[in-house]
């Protein structure tokens, strides 16, 4: 059988995170290709909705990822994306998915190696955890 | 009183002045010598210490420039004439012929795959390979317009003949340019020395010796090899780079000063090599580490910890070869052990000085400015000026005025874009 | 809206071997062609060089496409330059679409072709389901306030100010301290001049105090900056009470400050143990007692753990203060302990030669067994292993001056939150780009320059100031600037005027007038956290929709979207 | 001269600890304990008697090679020959070779009342003159011939085969019967005060013969007459080394060769090359010999490497070493090596003939192989 590959959804503001994710690259610092990033503006765009639609769909693992409390491009957003993602947690975990499969992580535009260790960690994590109860993976 | 500018020198610095001036509204002129904008920064493979690719960052910046509604663009053409002052410069230009219609080229390049002459060094790869009579000047150059070696060419007419366009003219003459400025600002950048003078290191005599630009163009994907590290001799991947630094620089025999640039260079290329081969084995040999700029010491004490690039403090008294591997021998004062040394490495890189371009002399004597002792050009007030030429309305800025990095010669364009715009507002006030 | 047929057009980029190198190009394009809505795809050795761009707006032209798909490096560097050609061929710049697969692909899978090729093939798979479904914008323009704020009076700030101040401009000049002058003021003369630091720097404040473009307010703090680029409003605190003005861009210039060696080689334990700013001091006062021993001490504090940074100018201050000594006292023997000389350029390398010529003795050490500052009897004894002579050294001495490095200082932390622009590892302030962006801030309308960007020497801050002048004074010239049309937009039908959103906008951009919402769309930044608060879905950020988000999650895990 | 002095009058405080003098030093490659750096570092730091008492101030063959390639121009040649002269007065000197007879002979020449008989080697065939515009200067070359005739180099050859050539092209020269030895070697080893004496005693004499022109065929003499003697002595004639004198008259179609098929390497003296950047005109005369075919070393030119010792002091098993690797380096090229320095010839020949036996390579001197080119070589 194949080795279990874990499709992993990551968020990223496009001033912190998203840089971050680029300096990960320029610096070619190595990570398993296990993650899509979704771009957008500010980490307080993330809805949600985004997450647990991503979970529906299938992913093992989600990550929501911006500015670190105070580079906020947009003052303070990321405090909405802070609250937001406390309780989403908690759904999660009632849901039974598993707290864990949900990460959120502040990011800067010079931290590439952070954002390349978040990947492996979350990566290295999951496989052990095996499929999200809602993978398809898992549904067959 | 006009407010039009003239830039001379169509390299990264060349390129910003011009796109802050036109930012401003201002009309500007950018005149290249070479046939496409980019200088140096074009030929460089990565830049450090991000490793960001070099003409992937630059590449939007040359169109930006060529493409902008403010920005004239004359590139193959030379200053050879100005008069009158600040605020009131006549400046003629000879547009050199490139024997193509610049507006009717495509780039699409039939004409250079039908020339059959194809032996030249090709000078923007550092000779490395060879291209044809009729070129277009680099893959990525800015316009991407093919010109003709009219030097070598035996006008067989092939190209002629297969250009749909029509857009081939041999028989193009020079031609005449004045334009009226109010002020003009220099970026003509600089040159890699020759270091054949230097005997005791090898270079023409060893294939294997090589300088800091011509490694760049071989590391480089769209370089002679692809990004492939071959060696000259033998056209096989070295496994030890030794890369030698101040040669021709902090050397009084050649040029005194200290070129800025290179610690920080060869850092980068050594990181290059070892990130291409990771068994590669790397060596810097280096008087006094310069690593002054923002991150710079941590890129170097990355070089050191992660890409285990070995930094020897010396500089090498010479360089001899090996007859049957044609390996490049190194001899040396280990400074830190106090023991001669001899280090066999598959390729040996001269971090040469770099040196004012050439032809400064000439334009320094059309610009009716002056030059200072190591022929970059001279600063009015080097303290609180220090973009000011010695003649009012000419700024200076980049390489052509004092050695520097890419960030410090954009701040420096930038920074004269600025001058130009307050000297062309008091002058008009 | 009435949408005809979406014709996508792919460009994937080989990027020379930076993607080609580890991405099966080919495959990828193969694999674009069979998604849907595609309708044309193809790769580029370059697609940002002239002739992938001449191939995108020939497909533009020759295949009728209405979208646009570009994979290859970063849109933070290159959707600009795509974007206009888009728009050079007749195509809406917000129906170009971004796919990154070098920086977050090619570049970070460089062993395993397989995986980066099967990912690049999902991503650009997202980028079409994304594509798909993007709507064409008209962007706003914003008339620009014709002033700008310049944060820190020392000579950055004087030349930044001045320089705007002569194109026309004006310039508001914020100094918390009493007088202008900054650093410069505490210092003795000033290399390759020898002018006297404060003497050579009247001129410039004189004409910022007399420049009738410019006003002063020195022993100010700012409290406050609200706005955008083009419309700053600043408040400031002069004596207790507020001040209100705008402004069209802002400049940081607001230095730095010497490290304390605190702990350091007896510093604060021995009275002749001082820094350089305190020699300076003691130069500029005449109060230096005659010494006939020198020893000074390079990268105190520096190129190490509490600082990891070289300070760039500490050897040349030294140089320059041994120098001086010198010159008071030409039998002073005089040592400088280094750790590598930082004399780049051609006047320090100059100015080294000359200090060795002047009988200046350096002394190489390493940072592992850095040297040790004792007392012996009366005197300062310094002993240290001369690393390229191999022997220990004992140097008995009657001052000891420690070259320590410039670092930020509190004041800049707090316009750093103030201003929300970053710091860097070093904690100075941190620009947009370090090669090609080195005084702009990522937020428009805000520059930086002088040692708040780190260690500079004068007429390098200089020089950096003219170039913030330069980028601050564009959007002033021009006096507008246009806003990508990423603002939010409501549908007042679906709106039942909850007002969750009024509270998450950060600039106050919504309100509720009358149980409906308003939008003032010049002050909305785009950042959407308003639309993820929205519990209706009345509430939508333009080119950040939610059903492109959601399309782009789904094409995650469907191979084909219907 | 103290040493501060000596640091400021080579300029030996521009030294950066770069290391580039230690990593070309020939000497340095085989002895690790010596150092040109280091020598220069401890008279910036006020070693003063350690340096002094080093015996690696001795070693040194003040060959140029490092003060050519010194980026910061530290004339160490210079430091050298000033450093010996002050560990000379504080009692310290090299090891003397050949048990001082050299240098003894030297200082005995530095007597006004000597009267040499030094012209035992002009045979009948040769023609000489007492008076004349132009006078061959000989040097030491019969002290050489007695001295080192038991490893077969027969020094006075050069004297011979010169005088021929200048004879075949018409010219009649003055050779002195008394001429002193040029002081060269106590020159570099610090003995001022013969030295001067010597220069005066050598210009009187040459003025005596009213020479317009003076031909060397040793280098040494010649660098010695031409940037050192200037210092304590005027004089009025030209100065001119054999294959400069030579390389004109090629020019001027005065001589004929005839063919020699040999393949030939050429040492460049220090003091020829180096010291005076005379490195085309012995070339240019090699090969313009029909026949000859002339291969350089690895090492030449700029950056020839010297025979292995100088000044006859300090000759150790360091200086066999880097003789032997020369050899090599000449084998590789040629099986005949041309010098055109005597001393040259009497080192690699002496490092010919030593224990560990090397390839046989022929050594020939330059102008002893002109001579026998134009067809006066079987006629000493």
């Amino acid at each position: 059988m194949k080795e279990f590959d874990p499709k992993i959804v990551a968020f990223c503001c496009n001033w912190c995170s998203y840089a971050g994710a680029d300096l990960a690259g320029v610096s070619r610092m190595q990570y398993p290709p296990n993650v899509r990033i979704i771009k957008v503006m500010c980490s307080g765009r993330i809805d949600p909705l985004f997450v647990l639609m991503s979970f529906l769909e299938g992913a093992d693992a989600v990550l929501v990822t911006g500015c670190h409390i105070g580079d906020c491009h947009y003052i303070d957003a990321n405090h909405k994306t802070k609250n937001r993602f406390e309780f989403l947690k908690e759904m999660i975990a009632e849901l039974g998915i598993g707290e864990e499969r949900l990460r959120l992580e502040w990011i800067s535009a010079t931290e590439g190696e952070k954002f390349a260790d978040m990947v492996k960690e979350t990566v290295e994590k999951i496989k052990k955890m095996g499929p999200s109860p809602l993978s398809p993976k898992v549904m067959q | 009183m006009v407010d039009d500018v003239l830039v001379i020198g169509g390299g990264v610095a060349g390129i910003q002045a011009s796109i802050d001036l036109a930012g401003r509204g201002l009309k500007v002129y950018l005149v290249e010598r070479f046939p496409s904008i980019g200088g140096k920064m074009a030929q460089l493979d990565k830049t450090f210490p991000t490793g960001d690719c070099s003409i992937c960052i630059l590449a939007p910046k040359m169109m930006e420039c060529f493409s902008h509604e403010n920005i004239d663009v004359l590139t193959h053409a030379e200053v050879k004439g100005v008069s009158g002052n600040a605020g009131d410069f006549r400046v003629k230009i000879l547009k050199k012929p490139r024997y193509v219609d610049e507006e009717k080229c495509t780039g699409c390049g039939d004409c250079v795959s039908a020339c059959p002459y194809i032996n030249l060094p090709d000078e923007f790869d550092m000779a490395l390979r060879s291209r044809g009579n009729i070129f277009i000047p680099f893959l990525q150059a800015v316009p991407r317009v093919v010109m003709v070696d009219r030097e070598h060419c035996v006008k067989c007419g092939n190209c002629q003949v297969i250009c749909d366009a029509g857009a081939i003219d041999l028989y193009q003459k020079p031609e005449e340019i004045e334009i009226h400025v109010g002020a003009i600002i220099v970026a003509c950048g600089f040159d890699s020395f020759d270091p054949s003078g230097i005997k005791e290191y090898g270079y023409g005599r060893y294939k294997n010796v090589i300088t800091a630009l011509e490694y760049e163009r071989l590391v480089c994907a769209s370089g002679p090899t692809g990004g492939h590290l071959d060696r000259p001799s033998d056209k096989k991947t070295p496994n030890s780079i030794a890369f030698i630094q101040c040669v021709g620089s902090r050397d009084v025999n050649h040029n005194p000063y200290c070129s800025s640039v290179c610690c920080m260079h060869a850092t980068k290329e050594a990181i290059l090599a070892k990130e291409h081969y990771p068994s590669m084995e790397n060596y810097i040999f280096y008087t006094d580490m310069r690593a002054f700029g923002k991150g710079f010491q941590e890129y170097v004490d990355r070089a050191k910890n992660e890409y285990e690039v070995r930094y020897i403090r010396s500089k090498p008294g010479e360089i001899t070869e090996d007859k049957e591997t044609k390996n490049p021998v190194i001899w040396y004062d280990d400074t830190v052990t106090r023991q001669v040394k001899r280090l066999e490495v598959g390729l040996v890189v001269l971090c040469t000085a770099l040196v004012p371009s050439k032809g400064i002399k000439e334009l320094a004597d059309v610009l009716g400015v002056e030059l200072d002792k190591n022929r970059f050009f001279k600063i009015a007030d080097p303290l609180y000026a220090p973009l000011d030429s010695s003649r009012e309305g000419i700024l200076v800025c980049g390489y052509c005025q004092g050695p520097k990095d890419i960030p410090e010669a954009v701040t420096q364009a930038k920074g004269a874009a600025a001058r130009a715009a307050e000297v062309l507002a008091c002058l008009g006030a | 809206m009435e949408e005809k047929e979406i014709r996508i057009g792919v460009f994937i980029c080989h990027c020379g071997t930076n993607i080609g190198g580890s991405v099966d190009v080919p495959a990828v394009v193969e694999y674009a062609k069979h998604l849907p809505n595609v309708v044309h795809a193809e790769r580029n050795l370059y697609t940002c060089a002239d002739d992938g761009l001449t191939a995108i707006k020939n497909a533009i032209k020759q295949h009728k496409l209405n979208r646009v798909i570009v994979a290859s490096c970063t849109p933070r560097t290159h959707e600009p330059l795509f974007r206009s050609t888009c728009e050079e061929a007749g195509l809406n710049k917000y129906l170009f679409e971004f796919v990154n697969i070098r920086e977050h692909c090619s570049w970070v899978h460089m062993k395993d072709t397989e995986g980066a090729t099967e990912k690049t093939k999902e991503l650009v798979r997202m980028g079409v389901a994304r594509a798909t479904l993007l709507e064409p914008q008209e962007e706003m323009k914003i008339d620009v306030e014709q002033s700008a704020m310049v944060i820190g009076g020392g000579i950055a700030g004087i030349t930044a100010a001045k320089t705007l101040a002569n194109q026309g401009f004006d310039v508001y000049l914020v100094e918390k301290e009493a007088v202008l002058g900054g650093m410069l003021r505490n210092l003795y003369r000033l290399f390759p001049t020898g002018e006297d630091s404060l003497d050579s720097l009247q001129p410039s404040i004189a004409a910022v105090e007399g420049h009738e473009k410019i006003k002063v307010f020195s022993s100010c703090e700012l409290k406050e900056v609200k706005g955008y680029i083009g419309n700053f409003d600043v408040t400031l605190l002069r004596e207790g009470k507020e001040v209100n003005f705008k402004v069209g861009t802002i400049i940081v210039a607001t230095g730095a400050m010497e490290f304390e060696p605190k702990g350091h080689y007896g510093y604060g334990k021995y009275d002749h143990v001082i820094t350089q700013m305190q020699l300076e001091k003691l130069l500029k006062d005449g109060q230096l007692k005659k010494s006939d021993s020198v020893v000074m001490i390079q990268c105190v504090g520096a190129k190490g753990e509490e600082v990891s940074y070289c300070s760039r100018i500490c050897c040349m201050v030294a140089i320059k203060n041994a120098m001086l000594i010198k010159e008071i006292n030409p039998d002073a023997d005089i040592h400088i302990l280094h750790n590598d000389i930082q004399a780049y350029g051609a006047e320090y390398e100059e100015l080294y030669n000359k200090a060795r010529e002047m009988g200046i003795r350096f002394i190489k050490y390493t940072p592992e067994s850095p040297p040790c500052v004792t007392m012996d009897g009366e005197k300062l004894k310094v002993e240290v292993y001369n690393e390229l002579f191999g022997e220990q050294f004992m140097l008995g001495t009657d001052l000891v001056v420690l070259s320590t490095p410039l670092v930020q200082h509190q004041g800049g932390v707090e316009i750093s939150k103030l201003l929300r622009v970053p710091l860097g590892k070093d904690k100075f302030f941190f620009e947009a780009h370090v090669k090609l962006r080195p005084v702009d801030f990522a937020t428009d309308g805000i520059f930086l320059c002088g040692t708040a960007h780190g260690p500079a020497e004068v007429a390098e801050s200089v020089s950096q100031a003219l170039a913030a002048a330069s980028g601050a004074g564009i959007p002033l010239s021009r006096g507008f600037v246009q806003i990508e049309a990423i603002s939010v937009k409501v549908d007042l039908e679906a709106c039942i005027g909850c007002g969750f959103c009024v509270e998450m906008c950060p600039y106050q951009a919504l309100d509720m007038v009358d149980g409906k919402l308003e939008i003032i769309e010049a002050l909305c930044k785009g950042c959407g956290t308003c639309v993820a608060t929205c519990p209706t879905g009345a509430l939508e950020q333009r080119h950040y929709q939610n059903n492109q988000i959601i399309s782009q999650i789904k094409s995650i895990f469907h191979p084909v979207i219907e | 001269m103290s040493l501060e002095n000596i640091v400021n009058e080579t300029k030996a405080y521009y030294c950066l600890e770069c290391g580039k003098c230690t990593g070309s030093c020939p000497i340095s490659r085989v002895n690790k304990g010596y150092s040109p750096r280091l020598t220069v570092e401890k008279a910036l730091l006020g070693f003063d008697k350690e340096l002094l008492a080093d015996g690696g101030i001795w070693s040194c063959m003040t060959c140029n090679l490092c003060k050519d390639r010194c980026p910061s121009n530290v004339d160490y040649t210079k430091f050298i020959r000033y450093a010996r002269a002050e560990a000379l007065k504080t009692g310290y000197t090299g090891n003397c070779t050949h048990g001082g007879v050299l240098s003894s002979l030297m200082r005995i020449m530095g007597n006004p009342n000597l009267k040499q008989d030094r012209l035992g080697w002009v045979s009948d065939n040769l023609k000489i003159s007492e008076k004349g515009d132009i006078l061959y200067f000989t040097g030491c070359l019969p002290y050489f011939e007695t001295l080192f005739k038991d490893i077969g180099v027969n020094s006075l050859d050069i004297a011979r085969s010169t005088v021929k050539i200048l004879n075949r092209i018409g010219i009649k020269p003055v050779v002195m019967p008394d001429e002193r030895c040029c002081g060269h070697d106590l020159f570099w080893t610090g003995d001022l005060e013969n030295f001067e004496k010597i220069a005066k005693l050598n210009v009187g004499l040459i003025r005596g013969t009213g020479a317009k022109k003076v031909i060397f065929s040793c280098p040494e003499c010649y660098r010695t007459f031409k940037q050192d003697y200037s210092e304590y002595v005027d004089m009025d004639f030209e100065l001119v080394h054999i294959s400069e004198f030579l390389a004109e008259k090629i020019d001027e179609g005065k001589i004929d060769f005839g063919s020699l098929e040999e393949d030939v390497t050429y040492q460049d003296p220090c003091r020829l090359g180096r010291h005076l950047g005379v490195y085309d005109p012995p070339r240019k005369v090699i090969s313009s010999i029909q026949g000859i075919g002339l291969i350089e070393m690895e090492h030449s030119r700029e950056r020839s490497i010297c025979c292995g010792t100088s000044t006859w002091t300090n000759c150790d098993r360091f200086s066999e070493q880097i003789q032997k690797e020369r050899l090599k380096e000449a084998k590789a090229a040629a099986d005949t090596l041309i010098t055109a320095c005597p001393k040259c010839q009497i080192h690699l020949s002496c490092a010919m003939k030593s224990k560990t036996p090397i390839d046989e390579v022929k050594i020939k001197d330059f102008s002893v192989l002109v001579a026998s080119a134009m067809g006066l070589g079987d006629d000493p």
